[in-house]
């Protein structure tokens, strides 16, 4: 891709800080493997979350301490997790139910690529040769009542992610409602893809040209708020 | 902090509104949550489509909140019981609509209503009147017909134990429709015997987890209908009396 | 009807008793209300059958003593019972998964009407103003291994219950494979009724008088066994 | 008297037969059956279609049955796990077939195989590739997609605890798609860590009722892949010796 001049955005943790701000108290969430883990990090003093795991666990709480991990008390990225008081276990067929039927609030994942209708493409680059395998995100995308996804703005190369239309594979039709990346808060609407908040220090001009697809502005300047 | 409790029964349901859908956990008296329909009746709501097994025996529970004609439709796999005799007038007099549904077909709605399943294949009931006029396709040779998920505004069901989070267990076959009417309804609304703090509750018995409930009520010694029926009791009371009832 | 001599074919009880013999050790068994439910009374010592409740019961018992029920453990005629070392307790959708999907191994059931291709009509004698209520009726004929029939051989007017074809609304098309009534145990067959056993002291032209559709005569005389 | 109980891991798999399909519990190592998973490598029936949510790791267990050259088709969401190298290799030789199935899709095709229900409609996958060449249809403007039920000959499943009448309790997230395969197949081979009489399992906390169980086997003190990974461990061993494997 073309050169880029250097936008120090959120790092890491400050886009899984930022998008923890956006989640409401006593929201039962599944968060996917990667950065979305990282979001259980920064919940607000005073919100308590409901952590879901698909592999059937409702009420998941932080990893434990080294060696003290049950291997049969893991989460879906198969690490050692542990059962807040409250918690239940049940099987997959129930976990999906929950799923499927709408009744987790959030699910966090990562992305390859966002389209501004909303589509993701998040489980395969369609390789010829590579091992497919999808786990639970195209059902997490199908039935949770809302999609955020949380990614770097470009791939390593610096091509968009946010896109007009996805070149790879879909893991969903339609499904994402907001986008945290390093550059900004992005929401999916029926205009397409449209800036809630920049980064700080980052320029409206400089995430559209880092962005496959037209941005719209933020209904209200980030000073009204 | 999650805590889902209500203060009283007539709390948990003050937003049931008129038309709306309630599923109403019970098979015959075991499970039914006679405290939440009795607050159901004097809250008033009417014109409900009610989803439960039966239609209640004599004039207490839900057989009251029919005879207190709130209730325009019900969906059930058996509106006939020893004692009933609300229900049968209603439906002749033609104010009552039913939708006769199979047993197990009716549950199988349930479940698929509260897991996202939209529709589903069953062999049951092909080939009698209760699969007329709705879609018949093979498999493997075996005939099916197509039945749709089923899901409801409100659930109202009875635990034994419930804790702040809603998680629910249940007492023997009172459990029968309550796990998965928790799961189809946009709100489910638990009385149990016993309300306790999360963590009390082993996560390996939870039967409900507390996903599937949004209040929490206790009612420490539950009524039977049985008991109410053998009392001669019936609601509400002949001369209402509204301060002794809450 | 015709008038009818008067045949002494077996009681309830020994119609029960006979079908009992036919039920192997650890069948997981459903039995209907009326008749069906003396069957538990006659199984032969030294077998073990699980009873099912479609309420929610796998390993249902006995009726407790009078005043010793619990209201809220009952059967699916809801009468108090008791749950035997081993019970399981389920909710609805899994009670009913068992019965649809073919794991219990026999439901035993009263009729109104069987057809000589295994119709059954048990539920409704389509009378305008009744109310219609048919319970796990057809659910478990859909979905039971074996079905059994327990049943007088005639109404009480005489009218045979064994026809060509029913005249009630089904509870489920070809769904009989054997039927025990007082006069005789008959198989449903691919080539209609087939006599498997004459009552004591009934003969097989007075049994195919009281039915509604031709007899097979049984392949092995009783005398043979 | 019910006593689901078999003496050995290889009597429990004794019968099974080339070409069967076999579900295997587990998500990774958790609830994986690694004893029989063994036992059935010994037995040697081949020509599998195994069913489960993942493809193994190292050289134990479920990877062990790969590697031996078992399944020719795997039926599962996740083929990919930390050391998991078995599988690609079958995969890319063409000697191993994929069946790739959402993971929620995966498990309620199975509960439906269970239960009777031939099949269901679900939003899931919708305008992907796996639900390329299937039908779809709306339900109240939503495209779904008509998935299958899917039943197997076995199911290998682990439990942490089992009475003789078959009902299973479960440790943890061990549990996963444990109960749906003692629905979904013809015959369900349990490995307990403890077996115990009949009335000693509390009723209300079952997991997976005995009606869905058709053989018990003890194994006290069951093997984690990890450790086995860790310890340089892979099935069979390099030399085997049969004896000490009973």
């Amino acid at each position: 891709m073309t050169e880029q001049t250097a936008v120090k955005g959120r790092t890491r943790e400050q886009m899984a800080q930022r998008l923890a701000l956006d989640i409401p108290n006593g929201w039962y969430v599944n968060l996917g493997i990667g950065i979305p883990e990282l979001v259980a990090r920064f919940v607000p003093e005073g919100r308590t979350l409901v952590y879901h795991t698909e592999n059937g666990l409702l009420g998941m709480g932080p990893s434990p301490d080294e060696g003290a991990g049950d291997p049969e008390l893991i989460n879906a990225g198969k690490r050692h997790v542990t059962a807040l008081p409250g918690a239940a276990y049940f099987h997959h067929a129930d976990s999906f139910a929950m799923i499927r039927g709408g009744h987790l609030d959030l699910s966090v994942l990562g992305a390859l690529q966002v389209a501004h209708n909303g589509d993701l493409a998040n489980w395969s680059t369609g390789e010829p040769g590579a091992i497919p395998a999808v786990g639970g995100a195209m059902d997490l995308v199908a039935g949770v009542k809302k999609v955020f996804v949380i990614t770097q703005h470009t791939t390593r190369d610096g091509a968009p992610k946010l896109v007009e239309s996805c070149s790879y594979p879909l893991t969903g039709q339609r499904v994402v409602d907001r986008v945290y990346t390093d550059l900004a808060v992005i929401d999916v609407t029926p205009e397409g893809f449209r800036v809630v908040e920049l980064s700080p220090g980052v320029d409206f001009e400089t995430v559209q040209e880092r962005t496959g697809a037209p941005l719209l502005p933020a209904l209200t300047p980030a000073s009204a708020d | 902090m999650i805590d889902k409790r209500v203060a009283s029964v007539h709390d948990a349901v003050a937003d049931v509104f008129d038309g709306a859908s309630v599923m109403i956990g019970g098979f015959g008296e075991a499970g039914s949550p006679v405290e939440l329909i009795h607050a159901l009746i004097d809250q008033g709501a009417r014109d409900l489509t009610v989803i439960s097994n039966n239609t209640g025996s004599g004039e207490v529970g839900l057989a009251a909140l029919l005879k207190a004609r709130r209730v325009t439709k019900v969906i059930c796999s058996f509106p006939k019981t020893a004692n009933s005799t609300v229900f049968p007038e209603l439906y002749r007099e033609g104010f009552t609509e039913l939708e006769l549904v199979p047993q197990g077909t009716l549950a199988e709605r349930i479940r698929a209503g509260g897991a996202g399943v939209r529709a589903f294949y069953t062999p049951t009931a092909v080939g009698t009147p209760l699969a007329q006029g709705k879609e018949i396709r093979d498999f493997e040779g075996r005939p099916c017909v197509l039945e749709h998920g089923l899901t409801a505004d409100f659930a109202l069901i009875k635990g034994r134990v419930a804790d702040t989070h809603g998680n629910v267990l249940y007492n023997k076959t009172a459990r029968n429709f309550a796990p998965i009417m928790a799961m189809a309804a946009r709100c489910t609304i638990v009385q149990a015997a016993s309300v306790v703090e999360a963590g009390a509750v082993d996560p390996e018995a939870v039967v409900t987890p507390g996903i599937f409930v949004d209040r929490v009520v206790g009612v420490a010694d539950p009524a039977h209908e049985s008991a109410l029926i053998a009392a001669g009791m019936s609601y509400p009371p002949a001369q209402p009396d509204r301060s002794e009832r809450a």
